[in-house]
């Protein structure tokens, strides 16, 4: 199956990259994509995770088709 | 109930008359609250000289609908307005604007409150700041909302 | 820091709008918390079609610039605006507009709230309402201003 | 000594007059002043007394030359 991976702000520049599109085995987590994507870097601690544009957590399972999306806290306003 | 999502500058209280008037009957209530967010040109203890704000298109206007639905089932206002700039801005442009119309002030002030709360820390924006020496900085967290004393 | 009384009608959104380019500066203040009250079309279960407002002329300005004194000894302001109509007026017509500044949002929304409440319950005006029978009556008391669930 | 005497809002119409100046003995209160001008009408409960635009009880000294106000609770905004 396939999902869209976006990142946004400082975890966009630190990863190089702002959206990319893998193919994966089913029942991934939102941290298993982080990995497949990130390589070698750790999920920072403060690390926001978005599944279809909802507040996801580590252990969220992705689906096929999802938009699975990483960031800094947000500071808006 | 509107968000909009504005990429150059916008005026707030036009912004505010313009859905009054295309949204609100006379006479129909009595209490309007609103916030304005404009950029300061110091943050930190430091001179800043024009700052980019991110978002992330969808779900930036998907939270913020769901933190107006949110204000709408916990008081009984007539109508909320949110109006968010995103891309390039400099000192004195208007950031944001959160606006509440009720019958009563009690509702209108914790709504326009809560809205701006909620927004401030969940809705998907990001600041980027520049410094008088070129320099870039992410703001990386956002002030208390509830200590002025 | 500006009280007026105003005989005719006036419009909120331009008496902020002046007053923030005669008073601030540009990139000084990041947070503008608003209250407009409006006159309704209806009260306590009845129709009102017109209503005069009495005030105290010299002391409804000395209370108000001493409620705004109270607010700038509490809170970092860097500016307040209060405007009160005064006279007749009808349904849809704003009658009261603060509007705080402040660097940060807390300090705005804390004074904002606390003129308005202030100025409820200190202030010298008195409202009497026409009724559609044309006969007229005194409010007697102001609506609690801050239990709104 | 003389003291100017205002009344407001539904006040004056109760007592039928907005404004006069009378000639009283020294170390009159408010209360006495009330007396003078309203003849038989106790003080309303909730009735707010002003000397010199600022806010009073029945029991306040009243000088030479003071302006006293006599209102009901205030319903501006």
């Amino acid at each position: 199956m396939s999902v869209n991976v976006k990142f946004f702000a400082s975890m966009r520049e630190t990863l190089g990259q702002s959206e990319l599109q893998i193919d994966i085995d089913t029942n991934q987590t939102v941290a298993g994509i982080w990995s497949r994507v990130a390589k070698d870097l750790p999920m920072p601690d403060n690390t926001v995770c978005a599944v279809n544009h909802t507040q996801a957590t580590p252990e969220t399972l992705v689906s096929d088709g999802d938009e699975v999306a990483f960031f800094p806290p947000v500071t808006g306003g | 109930m509107t968000v909009q999502i504005c990429k150059g500058a916008f005026d707030p209280w036009q912004s505010i008359q313009t859905h009054q008037r295309d949204n609100l009957t006379d006479g129909q209530y009595g209490a309007t609250a609103t916030f304005v967010g404009t950029m300061r040109d110091f943050n930190e203890g430091d001179d800043v000289c024009a700052m980019t704000l991110e978002h992330y298109p969808g779900m930036t206007e998907s939270q913020l609908e769901e933190i107006i639905a949110e204000s709408k089932a916990q008081w009984p206002l007539q109508d909320a307005l949110i109006v968010h700039r995103v891309g390039e801005m400099h000192p004195g442009e208007p950031i944001v604007l959160v606006a509440c119309w009720s019958a009563h002030r009690a509702a209108a002030f914790d709504a326009c409150r809560f809205l701006m709360e909620a927004l401030k820390s969940r809705a998907p924006f990001w600041k980027k700041e520049t410094l008088h020496d070129n320099s870039h900085r992410w703001v990386e967290k956002n002030t208390d909302g509830y200590s002025s004393h």
